[in-house]
């Protein structure tokens, strides 16, 4: 792990530990797919187990999270790289990982990165899908949902759920207060009875 | 002059087939019965789980995240309870840690049982099956008992467990490992050293030992590969560090020795069992102070966990931005590069009768593989 | 000009009733040499088999633009045919012969898609027929000083015991070449390829039979099955001979099955289809047994109606479409019901189910093989039979059933009716000897006499009589029709409507919906599975060609003058060869 | 367990009206009677797993539920069965599938759906990529609710059913039939024009026409 | 006559029905559950016939099922039920065991047509598989026949079956025949491991593909009775025939229950592994028999 750290040093990046079996290094697109082969070729991380990309919207660029993996598989070193959202792009690297072409395509189809090189960008889970992608955040699913699929209408017999709760709520609040009132009002008659009841202890 | 690759035939091998596993669909290019050329299809079970989460707070998702993967919800759960644990710094005690690798096993352990009749069934013994889905039906009654749900559990909540175990459970438990070695033995018999079984097995779907390292294939994938790796070795999580078991591993990569591999993981799995109902504290809180309402606020930082399923490594990537909402959670389960990268390339030049065959071996589960 | 060739098609068929019967015809040349025709009974059935053959492929040939060449060539070639079965004497059957082989070299190549490799193997392979044929009769002839069929029969059993032998070898190479005997059958499939597609069926149905004539001629007829039995002692309850003739019949049959699944080509099929069949008559053909006359008789007779069926059938439809591949064809089945129809009687026989007749040939077989005890090659021949399934069920699948391959297929015609009217006759054939099994025993029982055979009982049309059981054709054929209009009857009647008219491709495709473009048509890789069979995997690599191309290669280098003839103008080389045999048999002679 | 008599549908009024109408019993003679007693005794179901209410089938067909000793047996293709379990949310993509399945079925089929989702969304009511009230597309028998349904609870609906059946209640198939034009109308509302085939059907060929 | 025939038939039907129920009752039990009732598959043939629509490709599709139930009934009455009544005498010496061996391939032949017609690829694989395996299937059967044709001298079933009341059963006999031929009565009844050309998991119904109501519930009527007319041919082959009702579902019944037992705890082979087996063991137990017969028999 030091020589790793030595070695990003060189690169003049640097990893950080966040967990246990964890290790992050943050780099810039430019330099990504560079650091990703020399970890492939050089630092031994030949397994790239997992692409993920996140929205940061208000930031304005996709944060793209390489995990890699030893042969030992002992820890996971997350190389991360944030680009544009706007016209997003990135190197394809499925000749280097197989498996990056299926994380791509899906990449693709979600978020709408284009990978230039990529053999297959076609769909990977939609169909004839015609709306921004809809793992972008500004895709906003209620609407679509809504505009798409009404919702059930309600049976004649139905009662509304707030309604309901309020009453439900407003009849415990009267139960608790018919409560206390009766604890109240017992304990004044017991504190009447008491007296009664020492006096027949009394007896 | 047309060549043997153009006159193929074009056959779809799902999702309304009885040899699929779950609802996705191989497309073949057939020559006689020889698959020329394979590509998987999914995206009928697509539910946008990670856009679903993204609108939902932690506690919200909680509920949701077990139905990623049908077959085997817990280690869902638990990727999901340990990264928001991660991200918010929760520690959990070491009751819960038990029960969570208990529940995890006997996870394991059930969805072996599944996967036994789907590979018996692709075979077509069908008695296989009717066995095996009884017996894994008696660890659904346990976790019903345990957790409320027979499939769905719902138990590994951030921070803890969501119940305590019920009276006497261990002591169920037990007696239903008792059951499950004798039928162990039963199986052994009648579907592992099975003829047939053995004869359409072995030396089908022959995995490449240099391939499983660079490809990130896993679980019996790769250890039916003789590479003994684990998660709950590697990197262990819970209580995996404190119990001892072995990987079991096979050399020769085909579907029978991955097969034999997952026998030797449900007696490992039993094992396991056996040294959680010895060690289990009986004190404990079950479940860490969370904050109230439980309102979990997620820092604006990443985390990426894993756990060891039943078919392998899964993993999630989340993170937060400081607000309730879970600002990204990606689910990266074993079935993804297996659907694809491994079996488009498995399949070509077998035949159509090793497909449903194949698939089960590798454990695919379409649910993961899309969300 | 059809019409024309028609009627003179007709004239030998005319000539035959009427001055048939015993026709003993001889023109002295020299001493020595004498044409004679003598009509025995077995001539007479081959002869009327050809002629018949003939006159149905002329009627098919109406549609077809036709030369004028062409028909002569054909109408030459009938006769050649006629003068083979009639000869009475070696000379008449070799000039015979030699016409036969040159004429119908003519016409194959006179096909458009002939290629001189095809047409050089079978010229060689029918001169090397020949030569062997010359060789016996040379060999023959210096023992009985005479061509004389009848001579040579007397003389015969005054020959020494290897003479005999080479004899029978050298006149058994000879006819197995013609007829395609495994090892020997490396020109068969080429050649009724690539032949035009008409006179495939006269090379398949008509032509290879003349090697079938030959052998009855040699063992029944000079050698005579007794002397056979003599000559080689006895195995079980048949022949030493008959035992060896009925592995090569078999091994030919079970290997040229296994090859015929694995054609893609139409016509390749029914060739390998062709040789498997006459692999079947030559199993049983040297038994000596009355049954094995029968059977072989029988199945000649089946064998030739149902190739000129198939192959006039297939003609059509390659003439019609264009293509000839089971790749290329499909889904015809309501573009032509008639010729759909016609093939599938055809290939019910050729499959040797009842009610047609190809079960009762097939029974007349099997009955030679039980008679004999040769139960191993009995189950051989069974063998054969069940894998012959598959190419039947190939050839119907492939060209009528499916999905059309191409979209001019979705729109073709039914084939003219030139094609249908022979094709319908030999359909009526079919099921006529089907119904009455018995009715061929009468024709066949003059040859057993012939033979000094005992004859077979015969006791009524509709059945077939055997030592081991019979059964009853035309109660079969009764019971299926009446037993099936019964069932019908009763699914029509029930009332779950069955929507007729449906999509081709409103196929249960898993929940997807196939498109235009989606290859559906099985044709191509149809058996393909089979090579993972070890046993048939082990038949289909080997093949005959290596050996034969080695052949050749190693005559090229070591003959370094003569190979130069194999390059030249093959014409010539014909005549150089012919020259020099013409030579040797002078030499011989004198 | 809950029957399906829902049918709040906000397009059509008078198409509305004609749906509600339907539930009521059209068998009269008794080979009607007859047939409907052996319909209801042998079920064939198609195998389809279309969502994670999968999960269930195999214990309700397997030795401890057994399904098959009420005559519910599993068959391969849609051309022989009779009833095609929805087990779960239906995604656009095997909605299309769905429905290509279930009209290759041959009359009388019926349809059980398992779990919430078919019938309001259930979880993944906001999902963009599932329906929520499949009764919209396609006919529904009889609905078993819960997520999962238990197995017990999956065989009470085959009951429930077969009880259907063998009283001559009118089946979704009949009510499919007579409102096809709504049910293709919302199926193209969803699915766009990419419903596949265009030769079975000609609603979205005339359709498309019209819009032309 | 006419009779007779329409009574067997109907008891073939009714027979076969519970035979085939029992199949799956006794299945059933065997996995540990209760099972549907033995008149299941009755049920199930009515409600198919009572379907209220069934699809067809045209003519040939609606003919095949048709020409396969023929084959059938052809076969049924082609075999002599009773060995020492006259019960259809006449018409079972019509035919003869070679007859037999081809009335047997008939039906699915035809039935094979239809499936062509309908132009599904997987019906179409089916066939195909179902003809490779035949090729396998039929040869040690074959064996055992001819080896019985040869051992009595007669293709006569009725004449093989009163050959063993002097000689004792062949099952006794030539019990390497009675092998080879139950091995491939195994295939014949679709048992595991030779179920290949409908295997669900692989061609989705093989050719029973496209095949739906009252087609169907014809292609399950002729199974049951094609079954039924298989068992007895057994019966009167190695196992001297029944003389009354009840020793012909005794001997059939057991015959089956043997079919049962082997199918039930066997996977299914590959159709090429099953055709290399069958070419193996059976075959060479056959030709044992044979051999026997021939050489010193």
């Amino acid at each position: 792990m030091i020589e790793l750290i030595s070695k990003l040093e060189k690169l003049s990046l640097e990893l950080v530990q966040k967990q246990d079996y964890l290790y992050k290094v943050e780099v810039k697109k430019e330099q990504l797919e560079s650091l990703l082969l020399s970890f492939l070729n050089e630092f031994g991380y030949i397994t790239l187990d997992s692409i993920n990309c996140r929205d940061d919207l208000e930031e304005g660029n996709f944060v793209i999270t390489y995990c890699l993996l030893t042969p030992k598989r002992d820890h996971v070193v997350m190389v991360q790289t944030s680009i544009e959202r706007e016209n997003a792009s990135l190197p394809s690297i499925h000749t280097f990982w197989p498996q990056a072409e299926i994380m791509e395509r899906e990449m693709h189809e979600m978020f709408g990165v284009d990978f230039p090189g990529h053999p297959t960008l076609i769909d990977f889970a939609l169909e004839y899908w015609d709306n921004i992608p809809p793992l972008r955040r500004d895709f906003d699913t209620l609407q679509y949902v809504n505009d798409m699929n009404p919702f059930r209408g309600q049976r004649d017999d139905a009662l509304d759920a707030k309604v309901e709760m309020k009453k439900k709520r407003e009849a415990k609040k009267a139960a608790k207060l018919k409560a206390e009132q009766e604890a109240a009002a017992k304990a004044e008659l017991e504190t009447q009875n008491n007296p009664s009841q020492e006096v027949q202890n009394e007896e | 002059m047309k060549n043997d690759l153009e006159n193929t035939i074009k056959i779809f091998h799902g999702p309304q087939h009885p040899g699929i596993t779950g609802n996705m669909s191989v497309e073949l290019d057939l020559l006689g019965e020889t698959i020329k050329r394979a590509q998987t299809h999914v995206g009928y079970l697509h539910r946008g789980f990670e856009k679903l989460v993204e609108r939902r707070t932690v506690v919200q998702a909680f509920t949701i995240v077990c139905r990623i993967c049908v077959p085997e919800p817990d280690p869902n759960e638990e990727n999901f309870a340990r990264a928001v644990e991660n991200l918010t710094g929760l520690e959990i005690s070491e009751k819960a840690k038990y029960i969570r690798t208990m529940v995890l096993e006997m996870q394991r352990l059930a969805t072996m049982f599944l996967w036994m009749g789907g590979q018996a069934g692709s075979i077509g013994l069908g008695l296989i099956p009717q066995w095996s889905v009884c017996d894994r039906d008696y660890m659904l009654d346990l976790f019903e008992e345990l957790t409320g749900g027979r499939v769905y559990h719902m138990y590994a909540f951030p921070g803890g467990v969501r119940r305590d175990l019920p009276e006497g459970f261990l002591s169920r438990l037990s007696d239903l490992l008792d059951y499950y070695e004798k039928r162990i033995i039963v199986y052994n018999n009648t579907f592992f050293d099975n003829i047939i079984f053995k004869k359409r097995a072995i030396g089908v779907g022959i995995v490449n030992a240099d391939d499983v390292i660079k490809n990130a294939y896993v679980g019996q994938v790769m250890r039916g590969c003789g590479i003994k790796k684990d998660v709950r070795k590697d990197m262990p999580y819970l209580m995996y560090d404190k119990l001892d078991f072995d990987i079991p591993v096979q050399s020769d990569g085909d579907v029978y020795a991955r097969a034999l591999v997952r026998r030797d993981e449900m007696l490992q799995s039993i094992k396991i069992l056996r040294q959680i109902i010895k060690q289990m504290p009986s004190e404990g809180d079950i479940l860490q102070k969370i904050p109230k309402h439980r309102k979990f606020k997620l820092p604006a930082d990443d985390t990426y966990v894993q756990t060891e399923s039943a078919r392998g490594a899964m993993s999630y990537y989340m993170a937060g931005d400081g607000s309730e909402k879970i600002r990204r959670m990606q689910v990266r389960g074993p079935s993804l590069v297996h659907a694809y990268t491994l079996l488009e390339k498995l399949l070509v030049d077998s035949q159509l009768s090793d497909v449903a065959m194949t698939m089960n071996s590798l454990g695919i589960c379409p649910p993961e593989i899309e969300r | 000009m059809n019409s024309i060739f028609l009627l003179l098609n007709l004239l030998p068929i005319l000539f035959l009733y009427q001055f048939g019967g015993d026709l003993h015809v001889s023109l002295s040349l020299t001493k020595e040499f004498t044409l004679s025709l003598s009509q025995t009974p077995l001539g007479t059935f081959f002869a009327y088999l050809s002629l018949i053959s003939f006159l149905l492929v002329t009627i098919a040939q109406k549609s077809k633009k036709t030369s004028f060449s062409y028909y002569a060539l054909q109408f030459l070639l009938s006769i050649a045919m006629l003068a083979i079965v009639l000869a009475g004497d070696f000379i008449t059957f070799f000039i015979g012969w030699e016409i036969m082989t040159w004429s119908s070299y003519f016409l194959i190549s006179k096909s458009s898609d002939i290629d001189t490799k095809s047409l050089q193997k079978y010229i060689l392979f029918s001169l090397a027929s020949a030569f062997s044929l010359i060789a016996g009769m040379v060999i023959a002839y210096s023992f009985a000083n005479s061509f004389d069929f009848n001579v040579i029969q007397n003389s015969f059993h005054t020959m020494p015991f290897n003479i005999k032998v080479a004899l029978i070898v050298l006149f058994s190479l000879s006819f197995f070449t013609k007829a395609g005997v495994i090892g020997l059958h490396y020109w068969v499939v080429d050649t009724y390829s690539k032949a035009p597609d008409l006179f495939s069926s006269i090379l398949s149905a008509v032509m290879s039979k003349m090697g079938i004539y030959g052998l009855f001629l040699v063992y029944g007829h000079l050698v005579g099955y007794a002397e056979l039995k003599d000559m080689f002692g006895v195995i079980l309850n048949g022949t030493d001979f008959g035992y060896v003739l009925g592995w090569i019949g078999v091994i030919t049959s079970i290997i040229a099955t296994f090859k015929a699944i694995t054609q893609d080509e139409v016509k390749r099929l029914l060739a390998y289809s062709s040789i498997a069949q006459l692999g079947y008559i030559i199993a049983v053909i040297g038994m000596g047994t009355s049954f094995g006359v029968a059977g072989a008789m029988y199945h000649t007779l089946i064998h030739t109606i149902i190739k000129l069926l198939l192959f006039i059938n297939v003609a059509a439809i390659v003439a019609q479409t264009g293509k000839n591949k089971f790749s290329e064809l499909g889904g015809l089945i309501y573009r032509t019901p008639v010729s759909f129809v016609m093939l599938l009687i055809g290939i019910i026989a050729l499959a040797g189910m009842p009610p047609l007749g190809g079960f009762a040939s097939k029974f007349m077989l099997y009955n030679a093989a039980i008679d004999s005890k040769f139960a191993l090659i009995l189950v051989g021949m069974l063998f054969s039979g069940a894998a012959s399934f598959l190419y039947c069920y190939k050839l119907v699948y492939g060209i009528y059933l499916g999905h059309p391959t191409s979209k001019d297929l979705e729109t073709q015609k039914e084939v003219p009716i030139s094609y249908l009217i022979p094709q319908v006759i030999l359909a009526l054939l079919l099921v006529a000897t089907g119904a009455f099994p018995g009715a061929f025993i009468k024709v066949i029982n003059p040859i057993l006499i012939e033979f000094s055979l005992n004859t077979i009982p015969y006791t009524s049309m509709g059945v077939m009589q055997s030592a081991v059981g019979n059964f009853n054709g035309l109660f079969i054929i009764s019971a299926f029709v009446v037993i099936f209009v019964f069932i019908l009857l009763l699914i029509w009647r029930i009332k779950s409507k069955a929507k007729n008219n449906l999509n081709r491709f409103d196929i249960s495709y898993c929940g997807e919906v196939p498109s235009k473009n989606t290859q559906l048509h099985y044709g191509y890789g149809f058996g393909t599975d089979l090579y993972r069979i070890k046993f048939v995997n082990a038949i289909l690599k080997r093949s005959s060609s290596p050996f034969y191309e080695a052949l050749a290669t190693q005559t090229k280098k070591t003959a370094g003058l003569l190979s130069r003839m194999y390059y030249g103008n093959i014409h010539n080389t014909m005549i150089i060869i012919l020259l020099f045999f013409s030579a040797l048999y002078f030499i011989g002679v004198n | 367990m809950m029957e399906s008599g829902f049918h709040g549908c906000d397009l059509d009024d008078s198409l509305k009206c004609k749906l509600e109408e339907s539930g009521t019993q059209n068998t009269h003679s008794v080979m009607e009677k007859a047939a409907a007693w052996f319909r209801s005794r042998s079920i064939f179901v198609v195998a389809y797993g279309t969502g994670c209410g999968a999960i269930e089938m195999p214990p309700t067909f397997t030795s401890r539920y057994d399904a098959e000793r009420m005559g519910v047996v599993g068959v391969a293709t849609p051309r022989q069965a009779d009833l095609i379990i929805l087990s779960g949310y239906l995604a656009y993509k095997t909605l299309r599938r769905v429905i290509r399945t279930y009209e290759q079925m041959q009359k009388p089929k019926y349809i059980i759906t398992l779990g919430s989702c078919p019938i309001n969304g259930g979880m993944y009511w906001d999902s963009y990529n599932t329906i929520k009230k499949l009764d919209d597309y396609l006919p529904v028998d009889v609905s078993v609710v819960g997520c999962m349904p238990r197995p017990e609870a999956v065989i009470d609906g085959f009951s429930l059913l077969q009880k259907r059946i063998k009283n001559g209640e009118k089946a979704g198939w009949e009510k499919y039939d007579e409102n096809l034009d709504f049910y293709k109308k919302n199926q193209k509302r969803v699915l766009g024009n990419h419903v596949d085939p265009s030769y079975e059907t000609d609603w979205y060929n005339l359709e498309n026409g019209s819009e032309v | 006559m006419i009779f007779q025939i329409i009574l067997l038939i109907m008891l073939a039907y009714v027979v076969g029905f519970i035979y085939m129920g029992l199949y799956r009752n006794i299945t059933a039990r065997i996995q540990g559950r209760y099972g549907p009732t033995v008149y299941q598959t009755f049920y199930d043939s009515i409600k198919l016939f009572s379907k209220k629509n069934s699809v067809s490709y045209g003519w040939m599709f609606y003919l095949g099922p048709v020409i396969m139930a023929t084959g059938a009934v052809l076969t049924l009455i082609l075999v002599p039920v009773f060995s020492d009544s006259d019960f259809l005498r006449s018409v079972t010496t019509q035919g003869n065991l070679f007859l037999l061996l081809y009335l047997m391939v008939l039906g699915p032949l035809g039935n094979a047509l239809a499936v062509g017609t309908g132009g599904n690829p997987f019906g179409v694989m089916g066939v195909v598989r179902g003809l490779t395996r035949l090729i396998g299937l039929e040869l040690p059967f074959y064996i055992a026949v001819v080896g019985l044709i040869i051992a009595s001298n007669s293709s006569d079933i009725v004449h093989i079956i009163d050959l063993q009341k002097t000689t004792g059963l062949n099952i006794l006999v030539h019990p390497f025949l009675f092998i080879a031929a139950m091995i491939s009565m195994v295939g014949f009844f679709g048992a595991s491991p030779f179920d290949i050309p409908g295997a669900p998991q692989e061609v989705y119904s093989g050719p029973r593909t496209e095949f739906s109501g009252k087609f169907l519930a014809l292609l399950m009527s002729q199974g049951s009775i094609f079954a039924f007319a298989k068992l007895v041919l057994i019966i009167d082959l190695f196992l001297g025939g029944a003389d009354s009702l009840w020793m012909l579902v005794i001997k059939t019944f057991a015959i089956f229950i043997t079919i049962i037992f082997i199918g039930i705890v066997y996977g299914r082979y590959k159709v090429e592994q099953a055709v290399d087996f069958l070419m193996k063991i059976p075959t060479l137990i056959g030709v044992i028999g044979l051999v026997r017969i021939i050489w010193f028999g």
